[in-house]
């Protein structure tokens, strides 16, 4: 299983801050694993989009494996 | 190595005035405040989320960086999140370090890779409504 | 614009925290330190002799001048001179100004002058002996 | 009159913190000045020398006159 979490802007398009991913057999990108669970909302999130995985950043074509957690949010604006 | 992430106030010189840094002969500290205008537009608070079991990791990363790159003997990161009124301050990075030009240097660097790095997100509230601050793209992301 | 000359010590927050800065996102301050050390020897105090007539008003020519060229909302500049122990403060100097990128460059813009347009000199006290720390010329009067 | 400070290695060099130097009818520069002062201790002073006149910084060519407070040191150390 895989833990979804969204942020800010992304957490408001899809309407709830994180979800859970069956990993298929085959390898998946951090990308794979939002189109899917985003569905039709995919194209109203805002962009550019940032992934982390397991709490470091990565990118939406990093592979991801089961008992990862992977976030999606906009860029930061810390400081 | 000192970060803090928490939603009350804090007092900058209580901070690091308990930290004795032996050797250092310099100390830079930033505080960012919340500006009462963005864009021209008055604003009455900002709304600060984060990522919290990322920030705590990604805020020493970038620490640690900042102290081997710019030979800084000691880094504090205070930053809050939650509802920051107008005027009140947000964060504040303070490094200590033998001379002024790599503390200079490692704190601005510190701020800066906080912009893009840290996942902090910040919600501008004016009386209009509520806007999103646009973020910034990390270099290596872009 | 605060400008102090004085041989006591000094509360670095508490000189800046009644000071209400509309308008500024950003604070950055520069505290210099008494080191332990010196080229490798150790260091017991330095004795800081000035020019009272004449600092007072070259540090007035040198705020004026970094709030001009980098925007700054306000600075405060607070400078000791006689007898100050190792690991003692010095001096500070922070400024104001609505984005952090002005208030790096303005303060160490300041610091950065007083090392070669402020009339101090500083004797470096240790177990050997004394000795004047070698100062800097400034660019114009080379 | 013009009255003239030492400070620092300067103020050492000269066994004292100032002098008034009697400024005669012709143009002269903070250099004559001192050399005048200074006599054969002028040689022992610390190089390179700064001088400010009236509280300012100036060059050791600048021209002094009766009223003016010049002040010779070394590079100066502060922050």
């Amino acid at each position: 299983m895989i833990t979804v979490r969204f942020f800010a802007a992304v957490r408001e398009v899809m309407e709830r801050d994180g979800a859970r991913y069956e990993a298929p057999g085959a390898t998946v990108t951090a990308n794979d694993v939002l189109a899917a669970i985003a569905g039709a909302r995919l194209a109203d999130l805002p962009r550019p989009l940032l992934v982390a995985i397991n709490r470091e950043h990565a990118h939406l074509t990093s592979p991801v494996k089961d008992g990862d957690e992977i976030a999606f949010f906009p860029p930061v604006s810390g400081g | 190595m000192i970060i803090r992430l928490q939603r009350e106030d804090f007092d900058p010189e209580r901070a690091v005035q308990a930290i004795d840094v032996k050797g250092s002969g310099a100390r830079v500290s930033f505080v960012g405040i919340v500006r009462d205008t963005a864009a021209g537009a008055p604003i009455t608070a900002l709304e600060i989320e984060h990522y919290p079991e990322m920030t705590q990791a990604e805020l020493a990363r970038i620490a640690t960086h900042a102290q081997d790159q710019h030979h800084l003997h000691e880094v504090v990161i205070i930053h809050r999140y939650g509802y920051i009124e107008r005027g009140e301050r947000i964060m504040m990075v303070a490094v200590w370090s033998a001379h002024r030009a790599e503390a200079f240097m490692g704190c601005q660097a510190i701020v800066d890779a906080l912009k893009t790095r840290a996942p902090f997100w910040k919600k501008e509230i004016s009386p209009q409504g509520s806007a999103w601050v646009a973020g910034a793209m990390p270099h290596d992301l872009g």
